[in-house]
């Protein structure tokens, strides 16, 4: 008998314990991206743009070259990243605050002139580390430390849904919406993230994906409550699925 | 007694900075001054919570506090890190439900309360800090127990008022079941 | 049954969140009664039966990366 | 009848009592209570409260309220501040009244959450581009933050003014007890004649800060020059603390202003006399009583929770006749009130 | 015989001479906006916000009180007059670098956030008033100041759509995109203004009227001429036509 | 071999032969022909140009790639800088070099396109947050707006820090002849040790301005200090004329200085021996030089494109020790050398 | 024919576009040989032979709302 | 000769800018220093547009001119403009093709050059500046033809190159066709 190790740490996150709260999807997905940093072998060339959100300290949780840019523009510090040295690999990783609020130009453009870079982007309805504020993507009626009265269409406007307005630009490689609420799911959401770093590899442009994301903690839910509550009402407001793949066109 | 500083600290979820608002509360009702300062920041997110009390007859200055006057340790990570500052001759009051190591130090008073197990046989743990607060309110003598209720009165409100009685309970408790080390 | 896999969970970078347990179709996970040095009750593998099918599940729903899948396997597998 | 409040809580009710009823923001640590405070409070009294998608475009979603001759107000903290300084030049440049509070963090960049005094050159220097100015007020007590509120709505109108609260991190999250003023009646204040009401039987108004002529613009500059000649004229404030026959005094403002208060304790039962020069108003500075200050006393200590940025201001102030030494901690770092005394010994050379 | 004036300038224009270059469509658009606010009757309370661009003095060009925004900036400068005073009807008059470049973010928002306020856009390919720089909505391959070399995908970006990209939001009432390089379509495109204005009056949310526009001046072409170009090339990759309204739902 | 050339074009040529490769920026009058100017040339020599969606991006995008240890640069005018100052504080947090040219405007607001000098507290003091300082070079003819260049990217690397080259419309406008320097290689700059090159047979590097832990912030802060320390002690310039033995020294810098000279020829003949003190560094600013000359004269008089901005820092300087009175115009107007002369006259009382 | 209706130019304000000659149907707007105070050729309406049909396709088409149109109608048509 | 000082004012299309431009090379070429200031901004859309000169054997001071020397006006406007502050005795040069009406000053040197016309003879009318600048040179005596005619040599390059010589012929005609009034 061997034993053999399945799945373990990949190499590419630092080792770092997580600042999350415990069962946030934070750290699934930062686990993800370090998988496919593995299996693509870009380690050693790949640099990390942070946000200002709870995963400011991405940086520090990744095993390669990184900064944390300002408040949602982390994709003009991507932009100048790869511009100045394009044999890199860069990415930023944003919550929705930081993507969907105050970051809108910088997205818009970044995708718009099709910046070869990619994005992974964790939409949890909610401005985490301030405290569970509205996020513009909060859904209508949900209660936030802003809208203790429950999102209003009215007062507050629509949650936004940002890839679906993203997919309108031409300078768009690839965009997909995943969760990673179970295991099956986890697997969708890491092939989606692997698509976007090999479009990025190829030289297709911009690639993205939103993950869909819970907050227990702002929620106000356990972790597996949470996990639900976002399956049973953000899934539905914000449909799964591929919104831009030109990685096939390119072939 | 000019001025008095206490700290509370704790885990997240033990009610550390109800304790310390409602100690202030109740010295303000007592006439005194007060301010009341969280630590806010690295430790807030999942890890230990501490916030500092001042209570004074004049006008307070600074509201932070380099060496407190009692520190409440409702954990150990709270005893270790706030023992060491404790002014000399000031009390240290222990959770001794969640603390089962002992203090080094020896020029400072010591106070036990079974914070965990009082409020679990009242009947809801979660009146544990108000356990502390009433073991607090006995071993230092600086707020009574008649300010202490109408701070509760005045905090707990709408839905959160068919807690009062517990938590008015759990200060009595404490006040009794407090052990001097 | 013979055991054909395990699990190693990293307790005290462990913050009881109870994904892992969700998520384990043999349900061999579960709280611990003790505490972490972070104060969580973790996860703990508990597998008299030799049940763990080596899936990771649990693996890949551990937002804290505390886990470590293993298969044993025959020595002919090997190629 | 006093109530325990935070001051970030405190500083939103007293500007809802001053009138104001239009609440632009977005969330920033440690300042977060006061939007999460407006958010729930001004809907019950018939008020807006608006998240905007940034501090850039909070600042302008504030123009927009101001030229419509409401009361408005944001607040922030460093990071978010920067973000404002165009559209603070362009109100200045519009004359446009407004309240700003900035609750100071450590910096720079993103730096840290904790208590700091390092935008006071951002604040009182103009961190945007163009010869403008605020009024920056510094409270050191939540009870004086709310009173400063009235009065910080009532000169921005007076002078068709910015003014900024200059908080910090320890002000915002702390809790005292503290008594508010009554409640005015938004509608109960001066007519403004310059506010873009709709062109009714009147001919149009205009707010700008534009003119392609630059005779013309400085025409405008030198209007706003004379404001702020009046500002600086009539309204220096400022708090002094057992200056009289003092061994040496020590200028502080805001929290640092606090802890000062507890060295003059310490420091007088070591037998020496330590007087407080506070500023309240950081801008319009009050250079001429600390000059007439400096010739009672060999020093003039400088404490700040920055490297030395009012210690300019004290400096132009002093203008030579006493030493002006410096001490201060920055970066969120408070130094406390023993760092102090040692500073203010050595200063004395004790 | 009577002598009847069936057109002439409208009382919503001030009559201050447009600083406009020959035969730059900003006057045309100018004139139909105050037509549709004279038809209206809201000039007594209609409020203009300008930008900065060639149109900057459009405050001064109109008989309503108003204001000139930091570019980019309007559409938060009206939320904020709107906001303030909802009995106002309340319009921003941008062009493509003020409202698809530098103040993406914040017309992004205004239109998901539903602003009851009007828009109107002018297209012109070109950052006119700073001497003929790139806009995002310049044509690939159309040369300006900073894109010497003609605008290329891969450098510079592609030319973005703005109707189409607000389009995808739920806080939109209306969007149309016209042209007025002749005497019908100046008479379509006051139809869309008219429409977009109505919208605010009934308190439907946010409307937009992108007008596609010419710059003769920047692009080195004379005034009718540059109508063709516009024509033949700007109104191909800008589809003209209605991308939302959302007026007859609500009715 | 000498050429005429437009001061914006100038700037963007040295910075080129200085080597820098990488430009991004937002058009604004008046210094587009710069930004045009790098469209055209930077593609010829393999470099990178990107026209960004606003001043915000350009910083940010400047940000990223500094961090890749490439030499970097922007340029802007008076209401695209307020923009920038929020990742001016994060580069700056960051130690990250880089070179901004600000051709200012009369300000605030949208103010007009006119030359002005009243940036200079926002460039000097910090307009953004925290405790941070960026090098400011203030050139006064296009030979010299050349020459500085080298310096600033030079002093930008060695001292990781912002270099900032305050303009203003008229330097950026006129044309004069100049002689470049040879073109340097990009390559052949020292190698930065703390770039983002890729964690290849190293551990990784991080570039942050953010530590949560106010303790760690301020080490962080404490070496920004130090850092600025040294340039203080280094690396300050000015140019004197006519000082020795004058009957009075004017401040003045940039633009106003050129004007300046003028006005030490017309009062010559009106036997007025007026000497000249230019800073060239405006921070750090030559304190000492200003103090010492301060001995030397009754009166400095400070003339500047603003209504009394580096008149605070001329006032730092001398101490007390000579009057220090001032004469200035904004809001794009340039005060002519009659009218400085009869400020001169007035000063001394003739 | 009898005189359908005409336009008035404001020549002063004119900036010789020549968007209104390029729109008019019936060709009866032309540049001027002066120039006006801005240094324009500016437009001149010349229609000896009355064919303006007060379409107002000129005026649609001037930035700078330098044209009124003018109808001469009939008394009876009033109502 | 120390410093002189030259404004070239005109309409937005007569290239005046590029007189300016010539003229300040041509001094350069001559060992003078020079500077060049345009005016922009207000006039710059559709109106008038003037260049100030400073020639000078030291270092350029203010390129800022209170006073000009000359001042060449290309149009009716330029010239009401900037008669007004031309320096006493200095130069004043109208192009007469335009300038329909007479200076009101007597203190100063008028002379006239038709540069429409004679550049309209020449076969281009667009190069009417360079016959306004032959003129300047002539009356001036500030730059010589050699080096005039070595600065458009550097200017008129690669597709401009076919312009050079009607440019210089129009520099020509303009030393040859000016006028004393
Ligand atoms: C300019 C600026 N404004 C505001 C903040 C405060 N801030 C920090 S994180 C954050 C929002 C984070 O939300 P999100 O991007 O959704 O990330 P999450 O924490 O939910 O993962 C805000 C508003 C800041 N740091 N800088
Ligand atoms: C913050 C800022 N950046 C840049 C500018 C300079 N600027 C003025 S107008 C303009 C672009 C105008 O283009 P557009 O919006 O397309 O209007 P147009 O002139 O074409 O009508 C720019 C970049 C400015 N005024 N402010
Ligand atoms: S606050 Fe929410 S998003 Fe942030 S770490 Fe906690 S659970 Fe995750
Ligand atoms: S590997 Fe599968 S079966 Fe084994 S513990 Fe994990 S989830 Fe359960
Ligand atoms: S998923 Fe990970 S962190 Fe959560 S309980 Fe299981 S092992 Fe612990
Ligand atoms: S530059 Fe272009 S957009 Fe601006 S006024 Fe002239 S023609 Fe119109
Ligand atoms: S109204 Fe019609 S026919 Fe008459 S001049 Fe105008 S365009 Fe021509
Ligand atoms: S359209 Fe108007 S501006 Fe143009 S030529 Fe005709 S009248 Fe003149
Ligand atoms: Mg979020
Ligand atoms: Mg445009």
């Amino acid at each position: 008998m061997i034993d053999k190790i399945v799945a373990k740490m990949p190499e590419s996150l630092s080792g770092k314990e997580f600042t999350y709260c415990p069962g946030c999807h934070h750290g699934i997905v930062h686990r993800l991206i370090a998988e496919v940093i593995d299996e693509l072998g870009i380690r050693e060339k790949t640099l990390i743009v942070a946000p200002v959100g709870c995963s400011v300290f991405a940086y520090e949780f990744f095993n390669v070259d990184g900064t944390v840019a300002p408040h949602g523009r982390a994709p003009a510090v991507a932009t100048g990243m790869k511009r100045a040295t394009p044999d890199k690999i860069v990415f930023t990783y944003q919550g929705d605050g930081d993507l969907a609020s105050i970051g809108t130009a910088e997205i818009v453009h970044a995708a718009n002139r099709g910046e070869n870079i990619t994005t992974i982007f964790i939409n949890n309805a909610v401005y985490g580390m301030t405290g569970g504020q509205m996020a513009p993507t909060t859904l209508l009626g949900q209660k936030t430390t802003t809208t203790p009265y429950g999102r209003d269409a009215k007062a507050n406007g629509y949650p936004i849904r940002m890839s679906e307005m993203l997919s309108t630009l031409s300078g768009v490689a690839y965009i997909e919406r995943v969760m990673v609420t179970t295991p099956q799911n986890v697997i969708k959401a890491k092939k989606a993230i692997k698509k976007a770093f090999e479009a990025q590899i190829k030289g297709l442009g911009f690639s993205l994906v939103e993950v869909l994301s819970t907050c227990p903690t702002n929620w106000g839910k356990s972790p597996v409550e949470a996990g639900k509550w976002l399956e049973e009402n953000m899934a539905k407001y914000y449909p799964l699925g591929v919104y831009v793949d030109r990685t096939k066109e390119a072939e | 007694m000019s001025t008095y500083s206490v700290v509370a600290a704790g885990f997240g979820g033990q009610g550390v900075m109800l304790m310390g608002k409602i100690i202030a509360e109740a010295a303000m009702h007592d006439g005194k001054k007060v301010t009341w300062l969280p630590s806010y920041g690295p430790e807030m997110r999942g890890g230990t919570a501490n916030c500092t009390v001042v209570i004074s007859d004049e006008d307070i200055g600074s509201p932070v506090v380099d060496t407190p006057d009692v520190v409440i340790a409702m954990n150990i990570p709270s005893m270790i890190k706030f023992e060491e500052v404790l002014k000399k001759d000031g009390i240290l009051l222990i959770n001794s439900s969640v603390v089962d190591r002992q203090p080094t130090r020896k020029d400072v008073k010591v106070f036990k309360i079974k914070a965990n197990d009082v409020a679990d046989e009242i009947g809801n743990v979660k009146v544990l800090n108000m356990v502390a607060l009433g073991a607090f309110a006995k071993a230092s003598g600086l707020i009574t127990f008649g300010s202490i209720k109408k701070a509760l009165e005045e905090t707990m409100t709408g839905k959160k008022k068919v807690f009062l009685d517990i938590n008015i309970k759990a200060v009595q408790e404490g006040m009794e079941k407090i052990e001097k080390a | 049954m013979e055991r054909k896999a395990y699990i190693e969970i990293d307790s005290e970078r462990c913050k009881g969140c109870g994904l892992c347990i969700n998520a384990c179709p043999q349900h061999i996970i579960q709280f611990s009664k003790e505490f972490n040095n972070k104060g969580y009750h973790y996860a703990e593998f508990v597998d008299p039966d030799n049940k763990c099918v080596g899936c990771a599940f649990c693996y890949n729903m551990c937002p804290d990366v505390c886990i470590t899948v293993h298969r044993l396997e025959k020595e002919e597998s090997k190629a | 009848m006093k109530m325990l409040f935070k001051g970030s809580e405190a500083i939103a009710e007293a500007a809802i009592r001053a009138g104001c009823r239009l609440y632009f923001g977005y969330p920033i640590t440690p300042q977060s209570e006061l939007t999460e405070y407006m958010s729930r409070r001004l809907p019950e009294v018939g008020g807006t409260f608006l998240q905007a998608e940034s501090e850039v475009a909070t600042v302008n979603m504030m123009y927009g309220a101001s030229c419509t001759g409401k009361r408005v107000m944001t607040s922030t903290s460093s990071p978010g501040f920067s973000l404002m300084m165009e559209g603070i030049s362009y109100m200045a440049g519009g004359e446009l009244p407004a309240v700003f509070v900035n609750v100071v963090r450590g910096g720079p960049g993103l730096g840290d959450i904790q208590p700091a005094q390092s935008d006071y050159f951002q604040a009182t220097k103009g961190g945007g581009h163009g010869d403008y100015r605020m009024i920056v007020l510094a409270p050191h007590t939540i009870q004086e933050a709310v009173d400063l509120m009235n009065l910080a709505f009532d000169l921005a109108d007076k002078y068709r003014m910015l003014v900024t609260i200059l908080a910090d991190g320890m002000l915002g999250q702390m809790m005292e007890p503290v008594e508010f003023p009554p409640m005015r009646d938004p509608n109960d204040v001066p007519e403004k004649d310059w506010a873009l009401t709709g062109a009714k039987g009147r001919p149009p108004r205009k707010v700008t800060s534009f003119h392609i002529d630059p005779y013309e613009l400085e025409k405008m500059n030198l209007r706003y020059q004379a404001t702020y000649k009046k500002v600086e004229e009539n309204e220096v404030r400022y708090e002094e603390l057992n200056t009289d026959g003092a061994d040496i005094i020590v200028a502080a403002y805001g929290t640092m202003a606090r802890i000062v208060k507890t060295v003059i304790h310490m420091a007088e039962k070591e037998g020496i006399k330590v007087g407080l020069f506070r500023p309240i108003t950081l801008w319009p500075f009050p250079y001429k009583r600390l000059n007439e200050l400096a010739d009672t006393v060999d020093t003039i200590l400088t404490v700040e929770m920055s490297y030395g940025q009012m210690l300019e201001d004290v400096r132009l102030g002093v203008n030579g006749k006493a030493k002006t030494p410096f001490y201060g901690r920055s970066a969120g770092v408070v130094p406390t009130p023993t760092e102090v005394l040692d500073a203010v010994k050595k200063a004395i050379g004790r």
